[in-house]
């Protein structure tokens, strides 16, 4: 997610780093150039005390999807938006946008009317395809479907008294099932 | 369970604590095994590693030898063998499982835990048992080493410390855990001031159980005020 | 791009699933060192310049540097993950791995693992005055005894007290289940519940 | 030496020991063996259960599982053999036979010190006395074998009047013997169920329970389904059972209270369709032995008939041709009254459609009769197996269905259990079809062709039975003459194709029907032997072999010429077979 890349108007010339922008062929790139920068390398330029570039707000987090969001955050495909997108979002909390509050507030909100939908979903769904659901997920929801998937099994197992059988540890069975597939 | 472990530890004293030098207390075996399951449950739900009950897993491991050698004295088809050899298996299954997430976390944080060792006075209490202390240093330095061999010794000598990096790891205090509370213990500050909400403080009473953020009241956890559950 | 063979490693760590471990990507890394060098070098020469005299040079050291610092760091994160992943499996499979997953260990990881092997079996040994074998009693135990069916031939076997039994595959046996926990976990028995 | 208390002399005896078990590919056997597992893991009585297929099976697996053990168990295998000759045990191993199989061979049951006989004593009368089948009088024995060490003696004693007397004597003795003995083994017959010994042992010592009493049940149907005990006898088993089952279910205040999710067996008149719950109403009809035959319905005239039958019942062929959980309540729950008051005017007999059964239920959904349990474990046990399974997969997998919490997998072995009778119903079918029954004579015989379909799931010892039954009855049916109601079937289907080898069985005619007696166990041994044919008898039912099918022709010409000669001796055959093979070196 710190390679998600970040759109950023370079403020000082870059000397011999042509190479980050790949549409041109000079040597160095000149202020005013805009670069697509990833996170990292856009976080060590710019910060308080060094404005090599400035970065402007990705997409998927200014005003037109915040309303989005607001209107209703549950039909969102949050996976397209960005694979981490609550991660992200709060990593853009280091750069000093004027918006960045309402960002926070809208990260906030949009987990919340969502979550009840991932909770629901994880607790009631037994046995079903669940891959429909999950692709509209980000990878954080994604990480707590799951936990709240196994929950439920982990529960429907200690009530049919299942977790008293000794299982062979999983990495084992995985191993030998990949082992089974090779041959 | 419990009534099983009583049963057969009430038969015999164990000193707990003999050499601890404040007070030699004596209990019996029923009571430290109790002793370890508080002990097992703090560690199983608490984020970080807490002290050493270095007491109660020794005063366990002679309660066990004990009680194994007197198995081999019992007449073979004895009822009580197997009912006996089920409670070791118990017991022996707690303290495996006390020791091996004490041992997880461990190795999960090693650097910030050595560093908290390296900074305690004498006053304080370790952390680790001297085994387990032993342990971390040996797991830091292999690791430490593995990754100097593999990276850092190719790197430009600038980038060549590695202290940033590992022990930048340290556990997740501000977890939320479930609680019970042993005694009543008022005014507990559970969200410090800041500007917008005044400080927030709760009463624990006897027996409340309460679902709260750890780091507030890690304190208490350790002062066995309350037990995790 | 700038440390892109560094996400590379990165990546390749997040595609791993469970029981298995990726082959040690030494070409990887040593491209990732190799850009490190060249980074590190154009950076001395750009400060060199600087002191000589040469202005605007500034810039390109911090994206230089702060390349280096990432190109570190995901190399660093790379090799301590799939350390955790090898010492997971100490727990899993026991103090021998399987050879597939030995033959994608570099020389350095087969000598950690030992080391932790050996590490891991000297504090065991010295908790109380007999020692306690922590990757035993891995799960509460409900009874003494339980029944387990054998899912591949696996020799003979001696019990605590004395017997030899031959676990072949397709048998069925009652154990103590203390005797037969770690052979489960291997995936040589099954346990049987009713 | 057969065991008089079951708790004294056998349970009593195996505390705190190890036991091997050793256990064949039937669905009784596999009964007993769970009672056993039950009972074993509540005194945890250490053991070590192995299936076995054969009797090579059964030599390898003592081989290997036998480093210090001293008590063996056998379930429904064994009695027929000597198996101290066989296995060659130290002195101080034990074993304990609980066997269905009959006759049971007499060194077994007169060895007092290391064979224990777990059967029913009743069931032991026609036993040949000690003294006509052992002689104790060594010195005499040792006299006429060993000849040439002590020729001089021997050459003296022979002018003695007193030793020419001995001679005539001993050698009257051992022709008696052989009549005797040959009496004795040349039918296979078979006893109670194993699985109903077991439960009556843990009966006896108060374990019993309701799980238990239903496995006991599943054990006793499995004898009832594969033709091994007559009709008589199962009757009686049930009452026995009968009386455990209303004990267990006997339930105090309100029925609806106990737990839902609890077993509760209940005894009924069962349907004799196969597997019609699971099924649909026609399915099980067309595929079901008596329902089949009688109405031959595979012919068309046969079709038109049951169609009318449907009709007369008020039943809409489209309800009936549906899954029968999916019928109209109204209609389904009179099934069963409907079809017995309409069936007697087609032929049938009231038993022929109907015997007393039991049914067990536990959770809403789950109702299942005991031959539904057999029918689909057997399918599991005989399943057609992947090359790289091992032959003993199965039998744990059909273990594993008769714990009644693997629901799943019951439902698929049901569906297996389908198939296999779906391809058993179209062999007799091609049987009737092609004209493939054929009489030798003597006997009729079929044989399934190579290469087909149904054969690879076909050539199991169980399967193979009910296939021959089904054939029999289907011919028998459908020529209408008298004779073949006493003829008997010899049926093979290829086995291995590149071995070049077949399975064959031979079943007993129809009129014998409440003997259930078989004697092709001796015949098809006498038959090989003469012929040198390249067989292999591995099973512990003698009536079922393997054989090299290149010999196929000599060995039935062997096999016409010894039951040919019995028939002319005698009208009955049953008789006269025995007194041509006695009378034959």
């Amino acid at each position: 997610m710190t390679q998600d890349k970040i759109q950023s108007r370079v403020e000082l010339t870059l000397y011999r780093m042509g190479f980050l922008d790949s549409s041109t062929d000079d040597k160095d790139i000149p202020p005013g150039s805009k670069l697509e920068l990833p996170f990292w390398l856009a976080y060590a330029l710019c910060s308080q005390k060094r404005r090599i570039v400035s970065v402007e707000l990705p997409k998927a987090y200014r005003e037109s999807y915040r309303e989005v969001m607001k209107a209703d955050a549950n039909v969102v495909n949050l996976y397209k938006l960005g694979p981490y997108y609550y991660n992200f979002g709060m990593k853009l909390q280091c750069f000093s946008f004027p918006e960045i509050d309402d960002v926070s507030k809208c990260l906030l909100s949009t987990f919340q009317t969502r979550f009840r939908k991932i909770m629901d979903a994880s607790q009631n769904i037994m046995n079903e395809d669940t891959s429909k659901l999950t692709s509209n997920l980000d990878e954080m929801e994604k990480a707590l479907f799951k936990v709240g998937q196994k929950s439920l099994t982990d529960f429907q197992l200690w009530e049919t008294r299942q977790v008293e059988k000794l299982k062979t540890s999983d990495m084992v069975r995985a191993h030998r099932k990949r082992k089974r597939e090779d041959e | 369970m419990n009534s099983l472990n009583q049963q057969s530890f009430n038969d015999s004293n164990v000193d707990y604590d003999e050499d601890s030098e404040e007070e030699a207390e004596a209990l019996t075996a029923a009571e430290v095994f109790a002793k370890l399951e508080e002990a097992w449950l703090n560690e199983k739900f608490s984020p970080e590693l807490l002290e050493a009950k270095t007491e109660i897993v020794e005063c366990i491991m002679d309660q066990i030898k004990v009680m194994e050698e007197n198995l081999l004295k019992c007449k073979k088809d004895d009822m009580k063998i197997c009912i006996h050899k089920m409670e070791l298996d118990r017991i022996r299954f707690v303290l495996s499982s006390y020791l091996r997430i004490r041992l997880q976390k461990i190795q999960n944080y090693t650097a910030y835990y050595l560093n908290i060792e390296n900074q305690r006075t004498d006053k304080q209490a370790s952390l680790f048992s001297p085994e387990e202390l032993k342990f971390a240093k040996e797991f830091h330095s292999s690791i430490d080493k593995h990754l100097t061999e593999l990276a850092m010794q190719h790197m430009p000598s600038i980038l060549q410390n590695l202290n940033d990096n590992l022990s930048g790891n340290k556990p997740d205090l501000d977890c939320y855990v479930f609680l019970r509370v042993n005694e009543d213990t008022d005014s507990v500050v559970i969200d410090e001031e800041t500007t917008e909400t005044g400080e927030e403080t709760v009463d624990f009473q006897k027996d409340e159980q309460h679902i709260i953020r750890y780091q507030p009241i890690r304190h208490l956890v350790s002062s066995s005020q309350l037990t995790l559950i | 791009m700038l440390a892109s063979k560094a996400f590379e490693l990165i990546k390749e760590l997040s595609r791993g699933n469970s029981g298995s471990l990726s082959p040690y990507n030494e070409d990887c890394i040593r491209q990732v060192l190799d850009e490190m060098k060249s980074l590190y070098e154009q950076n001395q020469k750009d400060v060199s310049d600087t002191v000589a005299g040469e202005t605007g040079l500034f810039s390109g050291v911090q994206v230089r540097h702060a390349a280096l610092e990432r190109n570190k760091r995901c190399l660093l994160t790379y090799l301590y993950k799939r350390l955790q992943i090898i010492q997971e499996m100490r727990w899993e499979f026991g103090s021998v791995l399987p050879m597939d997953i030995r033959y994608n260990m570099c020389e350095q990881e087969i000598s950690w693992f030992n080391r932790y092997n050996k590490m891991l079996a000297v504090y065991m040994r010295s908790i109380g005055d007999s020692g306690l074998d922590l990757t035993q009693d891995m799960q509460p135990p409900k009874s003494l005894y339980i029944e387990v069916r054998c899912l591949k031939d696996h020799g003979e076997f001696e019990t605590q007290d004395g017997n030899i039994i031959v676990l072949k595959r397709n048998n069925q046996h009652f154990l103590l289940r203390s005797e037969c926990e770690h052979l489960i976990r291997q995936g040589v028995l099954e346990h049987v519940t009713n | 030496m057969l065991v008089k208390d079951p708790k004294k002399e056998f349970y009593d005896k195996i505390q705190h020991q190890r036991v091997l078990i050793l256990v064949t590919f039937d669905v009784d056997a596999l009964c007993a063996c769970n009672i056993l597992q039950y009972l074993f893991q509540c005194d945890q009585v250490l053991y070590t259960v192995v299936p076995v297929t054969g009797k090579q099976d059964l030599e390898n697996s003592f081989l290997e599982n036998s480093e210090g053990i001293k008590h063996i168990l056998m379930l429904n295998c064994g009695a027929t053999i000597d198996i101290i000759e066989l296995l060659q045990p130290d002195d101080d191993v034990c074993f304990y036979i609980c066997d269905s199989h009959r006759p049971v061979d007499v060194h077994n049951v007169y060895n007092g010190v290391q064979v224990k006989l777990l059967m029913k004593d009743e069931e032991m009368r026609d036993i040949p006395d000690y003294d006509d089948v052992f002689r104790d009088d060594e010195d005499d024995e040792s006299d006429a074998e060993s000849n040439d060490e002590g020729e001089q003696l021997s050459k003296r004693k022979r002018y003695s009047d007193e030793y020419i007397l001995k001679r005539r004597e001993r050698r009257q003795w051992e022709e008696n013997r052989n009549k005797t003995l040959f009496e004795y083994t040349q039918f296979s017959s078979f006893g109670s169920s194993a699985a109903l010994l077991m439960f009556e042992i843990a009966w006896r010592m108060s374990k019993d329970t309701n799980d238990l009493v239903w496995l006991g049940i599943i054990g006793v149907t499995d004898q009832l389904v594969h033709y091994r005990i007559s009709r008589e006898k199962y009757i009686e088993d049930v009452m026995t059972l009968q009386s455990h089952v209303s004990r267990h279910n006997f339930k105090e205040g309100p029925e609806n209270n106990q737990p839902i999710n609890s077993l509760k067996i209940s005894f009924e008149d069962e349907l004799q369709l196969t597997l019609y719950r699971h099924w649909s109403l026609f399915e099980s009809i067309c595929k079901s032995v008596t329902t089949a035959c009688k109405f031959k319905v595979w012919s068309m005239k046969g079709r038109k008939r049951l169609h009318e039958f449907l009709a007369e019942m008020g039943l809409p062929l489209i309800q009936c041709q549906q899954k029968y959980s999916a019928m109209e309540p109204s209609l389904r729950n009179n099934v069963k009254e409907l079809i017995q008051k309409h069936i007697e005017k087609y032929g049938f007999a009231p038993e022929d459609i109907v015997i007393p059964s039991f049914n067990a239920q536990y959770g809403y959904r789950n109702k299942l009769c005991a031959s539904d349990v057999v029918l689909a474990c057997c399918a599991l046990l005989e399943s057609p197996q992947e090359k790289s399974q091992n032959a003993t997969d199965s039998f744990f997998q059909a273990m594993d269905i008769l714990n009644r919490k693997n629901t799943k997998e019951m439902e698929e072995a049901l569906n297996m259990a389908k198939k296999q009778i779906g391809a058993l119903a179209s062999q007799v079918q091609t049987f009737l079809d092609m004209q493939q029954v054929m009489s030798a004579g003597p006997f009729l015989y079929a044989f399934v062709q190579e290469g087909t379909l149904e054969a690879k799931c076909l050539s199991k010892p169980q399967c193979l039975q009910r296939l021959a039954r089904f054939t029999l009855e289907a011919y028998s049916a459908e020529r209408r003459s008298k004779k073949t109601q006493y003829l008997p079937l010899v049926l093979g289907v290829p086995l291995d194709a590149e071995q070049q080898t077949s399975l064959v069985i031979g079943i007993p005619p129809l009129n014998l029907d409440d003997e259930r007696k078989n004697f092709f166990g001796k015949a098809f041994e006498q038959a090989a032997v003469t012929t040198n044919s390249r067989t292999l008898h591995n099973y512990f039912d003698n009536y079922i072999l393997q054989m090299n099918t290149e010999d196929r022709g000599k060995f039935f010409d062997a096999l016409i010429n010894l039951l040919q000669v019995s028939l002319s001796l005698s009208l009955s055959l049953s008789l006269s077979l025995s007194a041509f093979i006695c009378a034959s070196p």
